[in-house]
């Protein structure tokens, strides 16, 4: 009979407070709020924090705050520990939490204004995670389909870690696995301007959340 | 007709913004005004003999008091006429104090407002007649619909009162949900003793006819003279002869039937007696699960009944009840865990919801009381408790919480330490939920004296590996995830409404709520009663409840029911529709749309068909009168013409002489 | 269009098994016809059928009530007898119904803005033209240019409901008009110049109730909210408010009931469009409710029943 | 006291018992201000208004028609508010071809509780139809031969 | 296994609009390979969208659904612009990117949006679909059944769905979000053997391999180690991610999975060998952990590890 607990500290340079987080004592900032419920699409008011979304995460032993605790913090509009947390930067997008949700809050899209909001004020505390997305989509961006090797490049050239995967390289080469030259498209310059009509109606706010779940939730049938 | 007029001044509520004087003075121009008064407190005694006297002296034939609202003193002041010898219909009342004098402070315009609704208060009077309460005679009789411990109560409580029951069952015995549980909270009280001598009463009872294995096929009639048809299933044996000694499950070779008592945990016979308690202490034969109803083979409980009971060709028979009052007590359905895929009930076989456990834990149960693993039978290390499965969940559409698994899940959990001296007891819980008396205590010794750990977090998943089932829950309290490897997983399950409980609201014209609860008169002052007279609720139909409140509002419903039936007679409220036999053309536009079936079509002397309004189901909504199209049926009191006649004196537009 | 023979053959064969055959006869002029009540085979000789017979025949179904009828139905017409039995006004037993598919008749309303039809001379009606000798002069029109709106936009040619079908049914002719193109076109007016135009045309009213006489689904008889003294709705005043509240009573009577067979419109000595209220009605209920009047017998008609969550009506918000 | 007031306009009110006339007691009990345009009609339910009386009122002068009743299932009657929604649906789609303005009549839901919301209703309903102005006048009553009787009808027989 | 029946596309032959996805075209070749070559066998028609782009997958919603939905638009019309009907796509997150642009697609506001950002005329109404829900709705058990020609007997797989395939269940609205069948039921009617997974659905660690490796060595070694010790002799996949986490990064993975020698392979290449294909026309031999031991054990018709363990871990029906 065992009970594992997550181990408090995470494997490799992953510190993380064992106990409760400790939010700084800034004041609830409302406007905080209202701008994070604008760009997710979703009202973090409607969480009962019953902790279902910290017990399924497959990345809570490497969060500093667990997933309910991001919830709560954005309940109370604490700006600073929410964009200094590195919770937000090491989800997964895996979609357990709104899967299992009791409340029907997509907290993926949650996340993912976090971390754009977190990017806009240049806060970035997982940078590696970041310069990785960075690389991605001007990778994207430049030859209209991701060019893996193109993407190692620029990412180490971002962040300097020369021996990323450098295993790999061998064997990727010899099962012949590795596009040397990037596949171009025709419609190279559409992509770019995608993205970059994007980023301009994104400074000016323009942009619209996903749309509300409609489809069928869980197998759950409300009573005949 | 000579209309009197008061004028309220109500101290200063309405004298301070209106011009009481000046409505009076507009008053007495008005048609058929005979006489018009300002009173300072038109409800108080004083105000009330000046309008008795007035009517007397001046032989007032209707009055019209200017005051607060309707829906305050209405009855005051019709009973104020009545003593004054005028009908209590011939008085309407303009509301000048919470629609005008309180709203706003400008004083010209209340005071013309007021005058206005003087006078359209003055024109509907004069489309008035005066009308009778009628009244009928009521069967000194009540239906207890379900019975569980709610019903229980309820019918003994009415029968000693004096009142003939019938108690309807669906199942083969009564008992309900509280016949299933081994102990209850929070005094660890062994279920059955505490409510098996009810069950014996109630067989006993000289006042109560007992119909078990039955259900209510329809619902007619009103308040005082329902009459109810009941169809008792058939249940293949003669219950006149069986005495219940058992014989037959012994040899019954069919043994594979799902055992529903033990929900489920075992198979059971398809002919036998649910529960040693049962009442009545009858066999039943479940017709999908026996040989010989379904294949026409065996027969072997025939062979060996001693006394002969058994009788394959049994078909249901139906029964009429005249009955004054019906009390639904049908109590809840348990959640089927199953709908929740993540916790696996259903796949995982160590995964049981907590009425099954329940059943474990009884003497009477399939395991004898010994808590073991449905899986390999090994008593358990590890047991955990999941709270809230099937309940504050938004996404399984069941938002509400049950209020008794906490509870539920802490009994369960002293009684695991009791039979499991050394197990490790986890509770994954969001908040605990102790409100009644003893409960907070009961919780805390569940964990200082038995040592139950409250986790507290929601269980994510549940999945299984080897021979252990591991469930994922959570710490929100160090923020920390967890992981259990489990021998035994019971999920606290919630509560819906029992199977077939919106038909039944149909049937009884009774509303439910969107999960499917019956609809209650109002949430905090009428709890017991609905909007339907003669209709009550008790128990767990009318919102989920622990046993404590269950029994509270048995004797409620009971109460009310016989404060009900305690006159001989009931008065029905003149203010219903009424028919103009000369105008219908029997079209039956009014027959369907009545919600209370209160209207039928009945034969004339010439062949023809005419509407006729059944006065004392009809609740006076009023939908008929619309539906018609030439207005053959009127709502008395809100006629055509004195809704017209009200709206045509606010819009007149006239240019006065002077 | 079906050949008379055929008709009189079937009225022959049913006519002895019921009271009344009810049909259309040669009316005073070639191009009007006029109900015909047969009721032995000497009316039979009578009866005629071709692009004159306009009448809805259903109107006099109610009145007789209880015997054994039969009646001959247009495509429009079967409408009228399907709501009728739907509201029970009318007992399915007792009624036979012959029908017949119409590709059109015409409209003595576009006639007489043609042509001085009090003075006509002689008539003929070719397969898609009138021809019109009336004082003098010699007309020839195409016969869309006659026939009225309902034909014009039809979609039921064919009798819906029926015992015995004469001759073989036809398909839908395409729509030559939008059936709410005359409605479109009022609608369009700004709302002063629509309450205007209903006091103007109201005004000309003579309150001679040929519009609720005509209406096969007025059945209050002798006590029509119109002319009531217990409740009082109206008075008998001639001023143009009483003369409008009438047509409100007759509208809202008829909410999804109207199968906008136009009688009401095509009997106003007036000709004041009354048929406009109507099709506004129409068209709420099949934007509403999705329902068309007289189409199944077994329907409920949308304003005697509910649903507790209505599809196409939203609660107004306030806040 | 002549019968139009420069300023008030004639507002009438259908309110059902159980709940709207409830709210609006509320509303009075907790003083909050309305303008006082408005008159209100006791009904046993909104499953009582005939779409005729909107149309008498609307006809015979008033303004502004406004209905309310208890919210869809809580109606004291069961259904009574569920037949009303589509007989006043069906009227407020109706009244354009009339050319009457379909925002001088409303219909909506008000609890007993609801009296913020009754204050709201009411105030906004009034704002609506001052920007509308007075409703035209189906009987000028200059022209019609408007003879004012002593007696029962107000409309003259 | 409750073989629940799963909504898919109309049983119809209309060509497919194949989108590949990037990793189609570099570390997944293989599942490109063996895709095209299974939809051949099966008559399945594809026809690649001329000129497709990446659908910008995490990167890309990280800075908000309206890029991915934007991206993945691009193709969805350039699909209807060949005159298709249906999108089908081997990878999952390409696969949601499709779908979140079919919901934005859905509203007024939504075209609106994504019509501005693409510079394109946005419709609605072209569903796109993962390849194994479009298998299994179009071929089915029975097609799979009835065209095995090398039954794979000796393979006893651990089906791993990964996250997204069937998650969040409003929006991709295929097969079971906790427990999916489609693959089971697959391999099953080729011969296979499945064993009963727990971790169908768990998380392997998605793109965190590159910047956060502790991630993806935590958790895809525990769904490797688990596989072992369910009695697996492979496991198989329907993402590329997945794939690259618990193959390629195999001798990267935590204590418990690193040794593991069970391959992994993805459902097109297992059902590829059970349609008599050969392994190297299904890219068999470009795996990091090798696959010959088991293809030649299957294509023999012997069970690599005997047939005692098999009934040790209680063969699922």
């Amino acid at each position: 009979m065992s009970t594992r607990t997550t181990p408090p500290a995470g494997p490799g340079d992953l510190s993380r407070p064992n106990g409760p987080a400790r939010p700084d004592d800034g004041a609830r900032d409302k406007d905080f709020i209202a701008e994070l419920r604008r760009l997710s699409g979703q009202n973090p008011a409607r969480c009962i924090q019953c902790g279902k979304c910290t017990a399924g995460c497959p990345a809570a032993f490497a969060h500093d705050y667990g997933v309910s605790q991001i919830l709560r913090l954005a309940q109370e509009g604490r700006k600073d520990a929410l964009l200094s947390s590195r919770t937000i930067w090491l989800c997964l997008s895996c979609q357990t939490c709104a899967t299992r949700c009791p409340m029907g809050i997509d907290t993926p899209a949650l996340m993912d204004a976090l971390r754009h909001m977190a990017r806009a004020e240049g806060r970035v505390s997982e940078r590696a995670v970041n310069s990785f997305h960075e690389s991605f989509l001007d990778s994207a961006r430049k030859h209209g389909r991701v060019h893996e090797l193109g993407l190692m490049l620029d990412y180490v050239r971002r962040t300097g870690r020369v021996l990323t995967d450098v295993g790999l390289a061998g064997k990727v080469l010899a099962l012949r696995k590795l596009s040397l030259r990037p596949h171009g498209i025709r419609g190279r310059a559409e992509v770019k301007d995608i993205v970059r009509r994007f980023e301009d109606d994104d400074a000016k706010g323009l942009t619209q959340p996903a749309p509300p779940k409609q489809g069928r939730a869980r197998q759950g049938r409300a009573p005949r | 007709m000579k209309i009197g007029v008061f004028v309220c001044l109500c101290g200063s509520n309405i004298a301070a913004t209106v011009d009481v004087e000046t409505v009076a003075e507009s008053a007495r121009g008005l048609p058929d005004v005979a006489y018009a008064k300002a009173e300072m407190y038109a409800c108080s005694e004083p105000g009330q003999a000046a309008i008795r006297a007035a009517i007397e002296e001046r032989g007032l034939t209707g009055v019209v008091v200017a005051s607060c609202s309707p829906r305050m003193h209405e009855n005051t002041f019709r009973r104020a006429v009545e003593r004054a010898g005028l009908n209590p219909y011939l008085f309407e009342m303009a509301n000048i104090r919470e629609h005008v004098s309180w709203v706003s402070l400008d004083k010209a315009a209340n005071t013309r407002k007021a005058s206005e609704l003087v006078r359209a208060a003055v024109e509907k009077l004069r489309c008035n007649r005066g009308l009778q309460r009628s009244r009928f005679d009521v069967h000194k009789r009540a239906m207890v619909v379900g019975g569980g411990v709610a019903g229980i109560q309820a019918a003994l409580d009415l029968a000693e009162g004096g009142l003939t029951v019938a108690l309807v069952e669906r199942e083969s015995s009564i008992g309900g949900k509280m016949a299933k549980l081994d102990k209850t909270f929070p005094t660890v009280d062994c279920s059955t003793c505490i409510l098996g001598p009810k069950m014996v009463d109630v067989a006993q009872h000289p006042n109560i006819t007992l119909y078990a294995h039955s259900e209510v096929e329809s619902v007619s009639g009103y308040v005082g003279n329902f009459s109810v048809k009941v169809r008792r299933r058939a249940t293949f044996v003669d219950w006149t002869k069986c005495t219940g000694c058992g014989l037959c499950m012994e040899k019954c070779p069919s043994r594979k039937g799902p055992d529903r008592f033990n929900e489920r945990l075992a198979t059971t016979t398809a002919i036998g007696i649910p529960f040693p308690q049962a009442i009545p202490k009858k066999a039943t034969i479940d017709p999908d699960a026996c040989l010989r109803l379904t294949k026409g083979k065996c027969g072997v409980c025939a062979k060996v009944c001693p006394t002969g009971a058994i009788d394959f060709e049994m078909a249901d028979e139906m029964i009429e009840e005249e009955v004054g009052a019906i009390v639904a007590a049908t109590g809840y359905d348990v959640f089927d865990p199953a709908a929740c895929a993540e916790y696996g009930a259903g796949r995982h076989p160590d995964v049981i919801n907590s009425l099954q456990y329940e059943r474990m834990l009884s003497a009477s149960g399939p395991t004898r009381g010994h808590v073991v693993r449905p899986s390999d039978g090994r008593e358990p290390g590890t047991v955990v408790f999941v709270q809230c499965v099937g309940s504050r969940d938004l996404s399984l559409g069941r938002p509400y919480c049950s209020g008794f698994c906490c509870m539920a899940t802490a009994k369960q959990a002293v009684l695991t330490r009791d039979h499991v001296p050394d197990a490790e007891i986890i509770v994954f819980y969001i908040d605990i939920r102790a409100p009644q008396k003893g409960y907070e205590e009961f919780v805390n010794r569940a964990r200082e004296e038995y040592g139950v750990r409250y986790c507290r977090g929601r269980v994510s998943s549940i999945y299984r590996v080897g021979d252990k089932t591991v469930v994922r829950g959570a710490d929100t309290l160090l923020g920390a995830q967890m992981e259990v490897e489990a021998d035994l997983v019971v999920l606290a399950v919630g509560g819906q409404p029992s199977e077939g409980a919106r038909a039944l609201a149909e049937k009884l014209r009774i509303s439910s709520d969107q999960y499917g609860f019956f609809m209650e008169g109002h949430p905090k002052l009428r709890p017991v009663e609905t909007n339907t007279a003669g209709v009550f609720l008790a128990g767990a139909c009318q919102g989920l409840k622990d046993i404590p409140s269950s029994v509270a509002q048995g004797s409620a419903a009971a109460a009310k029911a016989l404060v009900l039936l305690s006159r001989d007679k009931l008065e029905s409220d003149p203010q219903v529709a009424r028919v103009n036999p000369k105008r219908c053309i029997g079209c039956g536009k009014c027959v369907s749309v009545c919600p209370f079936g209160a209207i039928r079509l009945v034969e004339t002397r010439f062949g023809t068909q005419v509407a006729e309004v059944v006065e004392a189901v009809c609740q006076g909504c009023g939908v008929c009168n619309v539906a018609c199209m030439d207005k053959a049926i009127q709502l008395d009191h809100f006629t055509d013409d004195q809704i017209l006649a009200e709206v045509n004196a606010l819009c007149r537009e006239w240019r006065v002489a002077n | 269009m079906a050949d008379v023979a055929a008709l009189r053959r079937t009225v022959l064969e049913i006519l002895p098994r019921v009271d009344l055959v009810i049909g259309w006869q040669r009316g005073p002029d070639a191009l009007r016809a006029a109900p015909l009540l047969m009721r032995n085979a000497a009316d039979v000789d009578r009866l005629i059928w071709d692009r004159t017979c306009v009448h809805n025949l259903a109107t006099f179904l109610p009145r007789e009530k209880g015997k054994k009828v039969a009646i001959i139905v247009k495509g429009c017409d079967s409408r009228s007898v399907i709501q009728l039995v739907q509201e029970g006004l009318v007992d399915r037993e007792d009624l036979t119904v012959i029908g017949l598919p119409c590709d059109g008749v015409v409209s003595q309303a576009k006639l007489r803005r043609a042509a001085d039809m009090d003075r006509l001379e002689s008539a003929e009606i070719g397969a898609d033209h009138v021809e019109i000798t009336a004082a003098g002069k010699t007309l020839r029109m195409a016969l869309d240019a006659v026939m009225p709106d309902k034909c014009l936009s039809c979609a039921y040619p064919n009798a819906l409901l029926f015992d015995r079908f004469v001759g073989d049914p036809m398909e839908p002719p395409q729509q030559r008009q939008d059936p709410y193109a005359r409605l479109d076109a009022f609608e369009a007016l700004p709302l002063e110049e629509r309450f205007d135009f209903w006091k103007r045309e109201m005004s000309r009213c003579i309150r001679c109730y040929a519009c609720r006489n005509a209406c096969p689904l007025c059945v209050c008889r002798d006590y029509c909210l119109a002319e009531s003294r217990q409740p009082h709705y109206q008075s008998q005043e001639s001023d143009v408010r009483e003369k409008w509240f009438f047509q409100l009573i007759h509208a809202t009577h008829l909410a999804g009931r109207c199968t906008e067979c136009g009688e009401c419109e095509r009997a106003c000595p007036m000709g004041i469009p009354v048929l406009l209220f109507k099709k506004k009605l129409g068209r709420i209920m099949t934007e509403l409710f999705q329902y068309e009047a007289g189409l199944d017998v077994s329907a409920t008609a949308p304003l005697l029943t509910f649903q507790a969550e209505e599809e196409n009506i939203v609660e107004k918000q306030w806040l | 006291m002549s019968g139009m007031a420069c300023s008030e306009l004639k507002i009438i009110g259908f309110l059902c018992n159980w709940c709207s006339y409830g709210g609006a007691d509320t509303a009075g009990v907790a003083r909050f201000r309305q303008p006082t345009d408005l008159r209100i009609i006791r009904l046993p339910c909104t499953g009582r208004m005939d779409p005729l009386f909107v149309l008498k009122a609307l006809l015979g002068g008033a303004d502004g028609v406004l209905v309310s009743g208890c919210h869809p299932f809580d109606c004291h009657y069961s259904s009574g508010n569920f037949m009303a929604r589509r007989r006043l649906e069906v009227l407020a789609r109706f009244l354009p071809v009339l050319g009457i303005d379909p925002r001088r009549f409303v219909y909506t839901w008000v609890s007993a509780a609801e009296g913020a919301k009754w204050q709201a209703v009411v105030t906004a309903f009034t704002e609506t139809i001052h920007e509308l102005g007075p409703a035209p006048r189906v009987l000028d009553p200059d022209d019609a031969p408007l003879r004012f009787k002593e007696g029962r009808e107000i409309w003259p027989t | 296994m409750s073989a629940k029946k799963t909504t898919g596309a109309k049983a119809t032959d209309a060509p497919l609009a194949y989108y590949p996805g990037c990793s189609q075209t570099g570390t997944a070749v293989e599942y490109d390979q063996s895709s095209r070559a299974l939809c051949a066998a099966l008559g399945l028609e594809l026809r690649e969208v001329p000129d497709w782009s990446c659908c910008g997958a995490s990167p890309a919603h990280g800075r908000g659904k309206e890029l991915q939905a934007a991206m993945a638009a691009r193709n969805v019309e350039l699909a209807r612009a060949a005159g298709l009907e249906e999108l089908v796509t081997p990878c999952p997150s390409c696969l949601a990117a499709l779908k979140t642009a079919e919901a934005y697609a859905a509203s007024e506001t939504g075209r609106e949006r994504l019509s501005a950002l693409c510079g394109l005329d946005v419709q609605p109404g072209l569903p796109a679909r993962s390849l194994l829900e479009v298998v299994h709705a179009r071929v089915g058990i029975e097609g799979i059944a009835g065209r095995t020609a090398h039954p794979l007997a000796g393979l006893r797989a651990a089906t791993y769905y990964g996250c997204l395939l069937t998650r969040p269940a409003e929006l991709m609205a295929f097969d079971d979000a906790e427990n999916p069948v489609a693959m089971d039921e697959l391999l099953l009617a080729a011969g296979a053997e499945v064993v009963d997974f727990p971790f169908k659905t768990e998380c392997c660690g998605a793109s965190f391999g590159v910047p956060k490796r502790e991630l993806v060595t935590h958790l895809s070694g525990r769904i490797v180690a688990m596989a072992e010790r369910c009695g697996a002799n492979a496991i198989v996949v329907a993402c590329p991610l997945c794939h690259q986490n618990l193959d390629l990064r195999r001798s990267q993975l935590g204590p418990e999975g690193k040794g593991a020698a069970l391959p992994v392979l993805y459902f097109t290449q297992a059902l590829g060998l059970a349609l008599g294909l050969e392994p190297r026309a299904l890219g068999l031999n470009r795996h990091a952990v090798s696959t010959d031991a088991l293809v030649r054990d299957v294509l023999a018709g012997r069970t690599a590890a005997g047939e005692s363990s098999a009934a040790a871990h209680g063969r699922s029906s």
